[in-house]
């Protein structure tokens, strides 16, 4: 494979190198059950413990509220589902029409099984209407389930004030933090978040492994049933070479968090030149409620695959859209949710920039964008001319 | 992602005839076909030069708002289409047109229909024919793209 | 961490080395996601589908019908969630007493909501009688989940009679295959099975992946709901080193299958000279229905932990009863099952070997238990002299 510059952070991470130094041991020799009784598998036990303090300490939690699960969806099926389990008497959902699919398909099937769902509205910025939460929610409300920024356009909700409505009339509150976790400060302790999803390949940990915080007390039901792992919480043997990259790559995000002004500066120095030197461009999302790493710029008058596949050809690698529903031909249900002009929805692309991200591959991207858009606006019969 | 034949990225990245035909001499006609919207996402605007002694196709022009497959497969149709008179066109097929391409995923077999549609459409405004809108079509429409309704996909496909 | 004699394969394997080197690059620069819209993620998509088909193979089944998991519970929960969702009319399930935690736990909880379970019994042997199946089973029968082996003695079920009966009835046949993959040979096209759970962390694949087989044509429902990856079958970002380790493991244990029997003839050895030399021993299970890999043997009169911890500080790891459950006191609810007197229940070892296991190894051990167990029994105030 050939280099690439790789501005789809978003959709994943490479494995930072402490990472996987990290968990190598524990692919190599000490795999040893975490729940067997001789100290082969007791010392993994201990390694899963500490990952769980990185996490803990990431999030501003205590260890306790820390269950490891096998992705993000994973967490966010296993919250909705606990919240609902524990108030088997309210029938009513609250989330927003933007969700990440392991939200919003859910809620959909949730819908077909008697729960009424409540999708919040965004508006051109992308940004929803609290006046509209306060108006939707009842005593009948069992949770409100919102992300903390979005994945396509990186805005991000007003988190706490939602939470606040949210413990106001006694719903539960989960956030599907995937996209926000080690990009802005977090802090359990002084929030009104319930429940959290977060999930390890998004944050330079490998995939398949991700955490749901529980906040202490939250009655919580099992997604996956059968042995007594995390405390009952999530059942099946640990996924302990996961867990332990996912603790150390805690521990590096968290101390990233100070240098994330650097990748924003990166970002906005990539989206102001987009902007200058190409016409009939504009950014999608609020410009400031924004992720630092974020940037979804609509090319008008072209296809976003057509974009896609000559940034391929020159090693590039960005997105329309969020991976898993790259492989279907409808337009981003978040742009659309927006109300963008056609024009622009299905020219849309995202660059999700990381810490690893440099100047240089910035410079390069700038030097060959303005090309490929020429060459496909060329194409194009809506080309103004 | 998809997997594309070799073929079709080297029509996506360089294609052949694509804009507009201007120029034309004594006993030359220029017609123009189009389908598809901004709105849906895709949409071909297809030229064609016809010799109307001879019904021959001197020259075929694509202008594409569209994918990669939409745009492979129109460029692909206007190769296709020069040399043929206009009857023998008519009677191209979307399979002949992604067959040219070396094959073309499932999921985008439409983007060669839309190929054949902007074809009827110039063909029929050579001929002076009226086209029958694609609301008149039997069936539901499952592509909102261009109006393909799914009698039309099947009997287009199969 | 010293080296240790490991004969607890049953709780989980080490990772063997081809595996890990299979992976290893899908940790450090292939880390995309297999759904994006480049050709980064892309290469990465193909190594998913070499896994998958090198897990079919050894299935005997074909690549669409393979769904990657994160472990074996994971798999036991979905598929049996799926069948049950498949028939919304049909409240009925029959599985077996001596199931691991996740299924039985998933079926206790499923009777709580209504659903009629049976556990068929099992005898002193740990062998379930057909006659007891046959007459439970009936039109209402949803789902018959039945493990292929126990993962506490090895006793091996007659799955495709029992398989038989099931399809007879209409009822969708589950297996919990994840003790016996590897150490047995599958043939998916000529099995009555529909379901089939597998774990990768039992066949030397890391921890945190795992696999289902669903025959074509079975209604699926998905436990985790999102995205559309493993073609709407289980959402979540797929865990791309995780599948390829497990696809390199099931290439190594279909070749492996055919050394199974020198595994076995080590295990005998262990087994028989034990049974020679120490006293008031006895092998629970069926001696000759059984895994070739397993052997859990009673020493009277003694307590398991005590031997576990002896044994552990010779540097041989065993267990007792299963790893997940032994967190808790109880003697396993396995040999319970098989109706053991109290005296054995309490003092019963699993040993389980792999195909790493050496001579020497089990000469070691041969060496070190009696002197432990004579220590332990010398403590007894049951010992009979
Ligand atoms: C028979 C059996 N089924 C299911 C499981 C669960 O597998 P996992 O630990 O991968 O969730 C195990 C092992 O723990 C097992 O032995
Ligand atoms: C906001 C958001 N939620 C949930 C997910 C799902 O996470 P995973 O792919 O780890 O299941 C993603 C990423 O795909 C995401 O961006
Ligand atoms: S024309 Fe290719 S997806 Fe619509
Ligand atoms: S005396 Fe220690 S567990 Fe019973």
């Amino acid at each position: 494979m050939r280099d690439c510059i790789y501005l789809d952070n978003n959709a994943t991470t490479q494995v930072s190198e402490e990472v996987l130094e990290a968990m190598l041991p524990y692919l190599t020799q000490y795999y040893g059950n975490p729940s067997s009784m001789h100290s082969f598998g007791g010392q993994v036990g201990k390694a899963v413990k500490t990952a769980r303090e990185q996490i803990a300490s990431l999030l501003g939690a205590e260890a306790s509220e820390i269950v490891f699960t096998s992705c993000g969806t994973e967490g966010d099926n296993a919250a909705i589902r606990a919240a609902l389990a524990a108030q088997p008497d309210k029938r009513h959902i609250i989330t927003t029409a933007v969700e990440h699919a392991a939200v919003l398909n859910l809620c959909k099937l949730l819908e077909k099984q008697g729960y009424s769902v409540t999708y919040l509205s965004v508006d051109s910025q992308g940004l929803i209407d609290l006046d509209e939460l306060e108006a939707a929610i009842t005593g009948n409300t069992a949770l409100v389930s919102v992300m903390y920024a979005n994945n396509e356009t990186g805005v991000i909700f007003p988190i706490e004030r939602i939470g606040s409505i949210a413990k106001e009339r006694g719903a539960i509150f989960h956030v599907d933090a995937v996209q926000a976790v080690g990009k802005v400060p977090l802090d359990m302790k002084t929030s009104t978040i319930d429940l959290l999803t977060l999930s390890g390949h998004k944050i330079h940990a490998p995939k398949g492994i991700g955490a749901l915080y529980v906040r202490r007390g939250t009655i919580f039901r099992p997604l996956l049933i059968g042995g007594h792992q995390e405390r009952g919480r999530r059942a099946g043997t640990e996924n302990v070479p996961g867990i332990v990259a996912l603790g150390k790559a805690a521990e590096l995000a968290e101390s990233h968090l100070i240098n994330v002004g650097l990748e924003q500066q990166l970002r906005d120095y990539l989206e102001q030149t987009i902007l200058a030197i190409i016409p009939d461009t504009a950014v999608n999302g609020h410009p400031l409620q924004r992720l630092p790493n974020t940037s979804n710029i609509g090319f008008k008058y072209i296809e976003g695959e057509a974009i896609l596949l000559s940034l391929d050809q020159h090693g590039i690698c960005a997105s329309s859209g969020s991976a898993c529903t790259s492989g279907s031909l409808e337009p981003s249900h978040v742009l659309r949710s927006m109300g963008l002009p056609y024009s622009v929805l299905h020219g849309s692309i995202r660059f999700s920039l990381s810490r690893y991200t440099t100047q240089a591959e910035i410079d390069r991207v700038l030097e060959i964008l303005p090309t490929i858009i020429d060459r496909l606006r060329a194409l194009s019969p809506f080309n103004s001319d | 992602m998809w997997e594309y034949t070799d073929k079709v990225m080297e029509f996506f990245y360089n294609p052949r005839n694509q804009g507009t035909i201007t120029e034309k001499k004594e006993g030359e006609k220029i017609v123009t076909g189009e389908v598809g919207s901004i709105a849906c996402g895709d949409a071909l605007r297809l030229h064609l030069k016809v010799d109307e002694a001879t019904q021959i196709i001197l020259d075929a022009r694509f202008q594409t708002f569209g994918c990669a497959s939409a745009i492979a497969s129109s460029s692909a149709l206007t190769e296709l289409l020069k040399g043929k008179t206009v009857d023998e066109a008519l009677k191209l097929t979307n399979r002949e047109i992604a067959e040219y391409l070396g094959g073309l995923p499932e999921e985008k077999m439409h983007c060669s229909v839309m190929g054949q549609e902007a074809l009827e459409a110039a063909v029929f405004s050579y001929k002076g024919i009226p086209l029958a809108t694609h609301e008149e079509e039997e069936g539901a429409l499952i592509c909102k793209c261009f109006g393909v309704t799914d009698t039309k996909i099947r009997r287009i496909i199969i």
